[in-house]
């Protein structure tokens, strides 16, 4: 099935919640090993996407996730704003104007986060978000993304993903600068990035066929 | 730790509207996104020097924006870095056609967004990347963290820009200060962010913590509270092992308080720091001492020598007229 | 809480040392009794600025030294005058006779160890009270107490007598920066005192102490803590009703940190001070924000408001070389 | 009995041992209606008498007090500084070169405290150090005090005066800045100023006559 931008209010709505019900658990994340600010600061990018959610809705994906890139990118901030900003803003320009499925998604998210990787000079094992959105992006593109069990088996990625930054010793970011001391504690970005793929997840998956 | 405020997300917004008015005579504040610009007169041409990074870290960058330092400084939210907007406006409304050169502190955040907006600029720009903190070994995938030594590179390429170098030059000129510049921080405390409420660690009554940064995270280790001479011991070993001063070198003394340090504290640590480099034979010919790069109210300090040659001493010397440093005007 | 030194009967006089280091283009620190003197040249006869007081509130007054401020500052023991032996030693070196100018801080030890320095001395004399504190009420038996209003009275008389004012003119002008100067105080905590190693009270933490000094005592009441327009707005009103601000009235405003508040927070209130009075029509010509008559490590700030005729604003904006103010040179 | 300038080292070091003994106690009521650093004043200025205590022993009174007081003058600090060093100056004015008894002793120190009393602009009843030296000199100068009950009754006199400083309103000094909230709280300066004329009147006592 091919998804509507008109979801994107209940998209973006999920993923607010998602992320203001464990604020406090992300925060201190980000406080453990960073500096404290993740969350407000994604809080915040989140705040700005609410605000703009109905006139989204009306866009296409391309044109609903350059906006969004862009929102994301001038009120974040930090390393997340960055990241999460070239994210949208590389998935709009994949996009182009054709509607998109699971599979269709997987290649514009799978683009997404290579340009992160080339924003952040980055990769998988470095205990950041990319814990996450690698893994994912891998999942959505393999044959076990399935129409029928994607939605679900990404969550489980996402989950395995950020569980596997918890032992791994920090090399970007602040937490690197942490040395040995980043590891035992779970990557800030990472976390909001699992909780963010989670209640997209489980907004595409009750969405009307 | 308590603070001033009326509400957590305003204070950023009402602390810059303060900051204008109280230096309305050299700055200015734009309407949002956020910057805040040198009001002097200027030669066109000149190089425009564009700084910023987290708030949080007052006077860095906001408190040195005018004549022989910062064109424009952009203010991020507390520990956050600023955004590409808030750069590309800063240098639409300061360059004047000798280009843009972006001073930028080691931080992934930093990098990041100040890059977004450097290839998004299409004037000519060029970036310094300042990584003077010793407290990360070398060889960190990361890279140094950005920490006290970027005033110096400001100071320094500030004078430079004013006396009308060109971008090239600039670059080379923050550049060369910078692998000239060596600090290291030690913390008694670290710092509470407005929206966290509680400090971002906690060390125990006797305990310090050695190879700090400026956004209230641990250092490299968490160590017993030992004597100031200690303490200053160690910081200049770590310096020492990077910079290798020489024996009549000519350098810079910076002694940096992180907020909550008594400016009495800062002395004696001034004192015990620049015997151990006059018993090495370096000539300390200059000296900073305050709170210049801070980390909200963190208590600790950090030691800052650079090396200066003749050329960067008299740029060094070069009249400067920012809220925060003034001489020879 | 924690602090750097290596012993605490050592680190007035090591922190003394380094400061004399790191200025020693302008200023030079005598042997014990200590004077930290001024070093630039200056007219013979020109009237002496001698200032002083406990240690523990840098940079006054030892950071005020210089061309066009104080020739001298006699540094007392943490939060414990000076003594007379040091204010004749202050008065012998720096006399060229033009006679000398005592700014004293109005606490009973000050007063008395400089008058009895006043009535050894030989040489003319007089000396100015300064008592801007109006937390105090103004029929208290001791006086109101000196606070962060002694700065301006010392650049202001600093800069008459640069200009060849004489003992008694200087006199009379520091009285009426005096009368035209009123500061209130508001802590968050207290300070700790090194050789008592525990903060010399304590609040909650949702508590403030209003009305306080700048020697770590509580001050008039603990309240609790309220936001930032509410404190400024009490703090104002004190202010108002001692100086009764006219509309149209010239005034600088300075936001002084009792050490350990962000200069962020500290530029938030001056938002909210200069707010107040604009309100009133007051006109707010002149700004100083930061640390400079601080209590140690206490948390807080306080507000200083300052008529100024037209004598006083030149004289404000008259050039001055000191390790702490610097402009027009 | 007239007292000897020799017995001056014992009388310098009984004071000193009673103000060390004290000290918390006495820095602990600087602390709570004062800047706390009362003792640590006293005991630099004690300090610098242990160290000229055997020359003091071979001088006049009048030049050992000139001596003492100009050495609390420059040592000391602060209030009590200027008045202990002011109390010393006073009495070594008024000594002249006799021999001290008793009663002697009461006139110059009766002198002393009314020199202290010019310096300080102050009296007895405002919770101050001559809330003890005060009582001391009208003591030392009244009929009661007679030569074998007056050692021991002076020191009566001194902790009287101490402790009626508790329930007085500061009208002087730091204290006086906290109005009310100086009530109920013991003044240092009397507390030191009692120990010590208590250690000294000890050693009087037990003085070879
Ligand atoms: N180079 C990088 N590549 C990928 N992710 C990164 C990189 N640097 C930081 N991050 C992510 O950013 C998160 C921190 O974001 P945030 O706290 O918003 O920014 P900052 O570190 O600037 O305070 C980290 O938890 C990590 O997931
Ligand atoms: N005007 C005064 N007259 C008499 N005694 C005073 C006066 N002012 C202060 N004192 C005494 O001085 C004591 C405080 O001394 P100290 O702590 O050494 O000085 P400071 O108050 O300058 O810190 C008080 O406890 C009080 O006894
Ligand atoms: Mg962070
Ligand atoms: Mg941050
Ligand atoms: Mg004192
Ligand atoms: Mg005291």
């Amino acid at each position: 099935m091919t998804y509507p931008t008109t979801l994107l209010p209940q998209l973006i709505e999920a993923v607010a919640n998602a992320i203001d019900e464990n604020a406090e658990a992300v925060a201190a994340l980000d406080q453990a090993i960073g500096d404290g600010d993740h969350v407000i600061n994604l809080q915040r990018g989140l705040a700005a996407l609410l605000a703009q959610r109905e006139e989204l809705g009306l866009l296409t994906w391309s044109a609903a996730w350059q906006k969004m890139g862009m929102t994301l990118m001038s009120t974040v901030g930090g390393a997340s704003g960055s990241l999460l900003g070239t994210l949208f803003l590389e998935m709009a320009k994949a996009a182009a104007d054709q509607a998109l499925d699971l599979k269709g998604f997987a290649v514009v998210f799978a683009q997404g986060v290579e340009a992160m990787k080339r924003r952040g000079k980055s990769e998988a094992g470095e205990k950041t978000m990319l814990d996450v959105l690698v893994p994912v992006a891998v999942y959505l593109q393999s044959d076990a993304c399935t129409a029928a069990e994607g939605l679900t088996g990404v969550q489980a990625v996402a989950i395995a993903g950020v569980e596997s930054t918890r032992a791994m010793l920090a090399t970007k970011g602040r937490a690197a600068f942490l040395a040995e001391r980043s590891v035992g504690h779970i990557d800030a970005g990472a976390k909001s990035c699992q909780l963010m793929i989670c209640a997209i997840s489980a907004v595409l998956s009750a969405a009307p066929t | 730790m308590k603070k001033f405020l009326n509400a957590t997300d305003t204070l950023l917004t009402e602390s810059l509207g303060g900051f204008a008015l109280a230096h309305a005579d050299i700055i200015e504040l734009s309407a949002p996104p956020y910057v805040i610009r040198r009001k002097q007169p200027k030669q066109v041409g000149k190089v425009a020097l564009i700084s910023g990074g987290g708030s949080g870290h007052e006077p860095l960058h906001t408190g040195l924006v005018g004549l022989g330092m910062l064109d424009a400084a952009c203010p991020g939210q507390i520990f956050t870095s600023p955004t590409p907007d808030q750069m590309l406006a800063a240098a639409q409304a300061v360059d004047t056609g000798g280009g843009v050169l972006f001073i930028v502190k080691n931080y992934a955040g930093d990098v990041m967004n100040f890059e977004i907006a450097a290839e998004l600029l299409d004037s000519p720009n060029a970036t310094v990347l300042v990584n003077d903190d010793v407290a990360i070994p070398k060889s960190q995938s990361t890279g140094r963290r950005g920490v006290a030594g970027t005033l110096i590179v400001e100071k320094i390429v500030g004078a430079a820009a004013e006396q009308g170098a060109d971008l090239a030059a600039c670059k080379a000129l923050g550049e060369r200060v910078n692998q000239n510049t060596a600090s290291m921080g030690v913390a008694l405390s670290s710092c509470t962010v407005p929206a966290l409420g509680n400090p971002t660690f906690t060390l125990g009554e006797q305990e310090m913590e050695m190879g700090v940064g400026i956004h209230g995270e641990h250092g490299r280790a968490t160590l017993p509270l030992t004597t100031a001479s200690a303490i200053t011991a160690q910081l200049a070993a770590h310096i020492d092992d990077d910079l290798k001063p020489q024996a009549n070198a000519q350098a810079l003394l910076h002694i940096n308080g992180f907020g909550a340090t008594p400016l009495m504290e800062l002395y004696l640590i001034y004192a015990l720091a620049a015997e151990h480099w006059q018993q090495q034979g370096v000539n300390i010919v200059r000296s900073l001492v305050g709170n210049y790069t801070t980390s909200l109210d963190m208590a600790g300090c950090s030691i800052t020598l650079t090396l200066l040659d003749d050329e960067m001493l008299r740029l060094w010397d070069a009249p400067v007229h920012t809220a925060q440093l003034r001489w020879g005007c």
